[in-house]
């Protein structure tokens, strides 16, 4: 039985070193910032703050403190605001300890694609590029496959790259996979789901590093 | 301390580091056709909605627009924005600018959020750019110049510099330095620094003096207007 | 609000976002020989005295230092400082540097103080370079490579990164979050930013969330150690 | 007769605009500073100052307020403080309208030689190759010869250069010149000074455009 969104946002967190500073993209990882207070990490929101807490009681949203999705947000104590050019700079030179972003597609080698559908046009870059190219490590948290049953971990990617060889594990709704050299290596299976099963919604070599 | 401020105070226009004008209007009235215009702010925080308006009712010509985010539908009428620049083509107004662009009438520049930090830093500090890595391998790379680095790839990002910039902050005294107010910092400093014409919206102006010289984080050398647009939080 | 600094109040050696650490000595106990140490400072504002002192009685070998200024005549022992970039050769310890570098002892790297400040926030930024005019037609661009945009001439600036920075603040709280005093901010941002380790003196070590996080010159995830040397203005 | 110091440092405040940001450099320039208390003038010094006014009075001095050169000195309302990376993002970005330097030689093509001897090793390059190179309008405020009587307007500078092509003015105890394409055109003399006292002083060529 696969993972819930819920049951891997708890394994995510729970992998999250305490000290570490982290930013955590739209969609699923939103729910792994939903596990995080009270604990000694310091989430950082790419339009300028270091330090995010959990989303204000209603009626007390503030327009000048959101995160990357426009939402309103809160901060901790230590918390620090800053501009863009500076929080960047922490992205790009890799003073983060972690990204966890969202996946279309993720290849054996690492790269990552996440930010467009193929064939179409427009598409919202933001602050994803950044972040995969300029995190000390980038976790792809995604379903194992799309809608329609097509795997998202692949030999090459089809999908417009937002960085290559950055991606270093995929944590999915059927298991947590290291990337190593070309294949995924299992490190964590969802109770239930099968060598074969797992075989067969990856779109590239796959190893297995637990029995 | 003896100071600029003293003599301005008495006779705010003989004083020329004052940079206060009354109205946003006033501000973007000599905003050229053809200009490229900096726009600050995220979404909406410390976004210059009041200039953004006040310049759509100029109704200005061919401009090319430069804002993280695409929230300048009020621009698309004939002749309107031709070109837009940003890394998040989304806003509660894009709509318009959106099927501009897919209709091809209005060209767009999509550039890593990051990037476009560096490109506006670069235009402000007169660097002929910057080596980024962001984007390598993908097709924000197309294009652009590689240089290698002790055998490491880099993009060349080149600066990015605007005719006019609309800023927006929390508060500023006469001679134009500014404080924002929490994530409402965000491209403003970058923006004020890279363009010939940079207008700030604030919601209170003050004395100069009457800000802590350690907390100003626009400095008035980077702003030629202020405007104050009331309304904002105390 | 809920927030890791809750738990650190109640035991601070369980939160390592805790960066208190008790003596200016146990702060370099481990810096390297070979090391390259960035130093903050302009001459002597914000300048991390007590933290060099203590660095210099852990008589380091073989060090490389990166300053603005010189002041360093305290390494200059036996198998001592083998390097020293920076712009300002000159300081009220140099005498035996500079004595070093006319013996041929020790390599002077001088360097245009703007292009010393780009390096720096290349080497924390992540970027492969910057293209810079300062410097073009005279020695300072000998040995650099020359790129061409738009038919002019820039420098290109390579990173500039220190296995240590030694900084100095006036306020921290125990994340690390630094508020400089008056002048004394100038390259200790730069430098925070460009080591592997950053240890940070200030006068006054307060809890998370009592400094104004709109305030903050240094944020918490440039600095890995803090000690509060006191002895500073209030 | 030549200008003293104090009569040049007046000429030079005078041909300062009201509203200028400007830097003024160590030696001759600092007695510019002096003159402009009181004018809306802002003073940039390079190690973080916007808006320098004049020293402080004696057991006022603060380690953390000095200029470049490492004195004490105070600041005026409206300044702001900054760390080096804006400062100098501020100098060469061309944000300041003027930079006044000392000068050791000055081509007729505005190349700058002002921080080493010839010969010597060492010198101490500071902030100035980034002040001449960035600012707006750099005018080099000097003697018009050295003491043993060389001149140090030149056809072309052998001293080190501290940035090429960007000095626009020279202000020299016997007259004021702008650099014209190869050639100084004197647009002040003091008085007394004759036209062949002056260019018998001047390395290179010169033209009048005074009377």
């Amino acid at each position: 039985m696969a993972w819930s969104n819920e049951a891997l946002a708890d394994i995510v967190a729970g992998d999250i070193t305490d000290g570490w500073y982290v930013n955590l993209g739209v969609g699923l990882p939103t729910l792994v910032a939903e596990r995080l207070p009270g604990r000694p990490v310091l989430v950082h929101s790419e339009n300028g703050i270091l330090g995010v807490g959990p989303p204000p009681p209603a009626g007390e949203e503030d327009p000048d403190i959101i995160d990357p999705g426009k939402n309103p947000v809160t901060i901790v104590p230590g918390a620090a605001y800053m501009d863009s050019g500076m929080s960047f700079a922490l992205i790009r030179g890799a003073h983060l300890d972690l990204s966890v972003m969202g996946a279309f597609q993720v290849s054996a080698d690492g790269d990552l694609a996440n930010w467009r559908l193929p064939g179409k046009k427009g598409g919202a870059i933001g602050g994803a590029a950044d972040l995969a190219a300029g995190s000390r490590r980038v976790w792809a948290m995604t379903t194992h496959t799309t809608r329609d049953g097509q795997p998202k971990l692949v030999r090459a990617c089809d999908y417009p790259l937002t960085a290559i060889r950055v991606v270093t594990r995929v944590y999915s709704d059927l298991a947590v996979l290291d990337v190593a050299n070309g294949r995924f290596r299992v490190i964590r299976m969802a109770p239930g789901v099968t060598e074969d099963e797992l075989r067969a919604s990856t779109g590239a070599e796959i190893e297995f590093a637990i029995q | 301390m003896t100071g600029a401020a003293d003599m301005g105070h008495a006779n705010r226009h003989a004083n020329p580091l004052d940079k206060v004008v009354e109205s946003a209007e006033a501000a973007v009235a000599d905003v050229p056709d053809g200009a490229t215009v900096l726009v600050g702010g995220f979404g909406g925080s410390g976004f210059p909605k009041v200039l953004r308006e006040a310049l759509i009712r100029r109704h200005p010509r061919r401009i090319t627009v430069v804002c993280n985010n695409a929230d300048f539908g009020g621009f698309v009428y004939e002749d309107g924005l031709v070109r837009m620049i940003c890394s998040y083509p989304v806003g509660a107004t894009a709509k318009p600018l959106l099927e501009g662009i897919e209709a091809g009438t209005i060209e767009l520049e999509l550039t890593p959020q990051g990037t476009l930090a560096e490109r506006l830093r670069a235009g402000g500090s007169g660097l002929g750019g910057v080596l980024t890595p962001t984007g390598l391998g993908t097709e924000f790379q197309v294009g652009r110049r590689i240089i290698e680095v002790d055998g490491k790839s880099f993009i060349l990002a080149l600066p990015l510099r605007g005719d006019v910039a609309l800023i927006r902050a929390h508060q500023a005294d006469r001679y134009g330095n500014l404080v924002s107010r929490f994530a409402g910092r965000n491209f403003n400093p970058l923006m004020a620094m890279a363009a010939d014409l940079t207008i700030a919206e604030v919601d209170h102006i003050v004395e100069p003096g009457q800000l802590d010289p350690q907390q100003i984080h626009i400095p008035s050398v980077f702003v030629d207007r202020v405007v104050a647009v009331g309304g904002g939080p105390a």
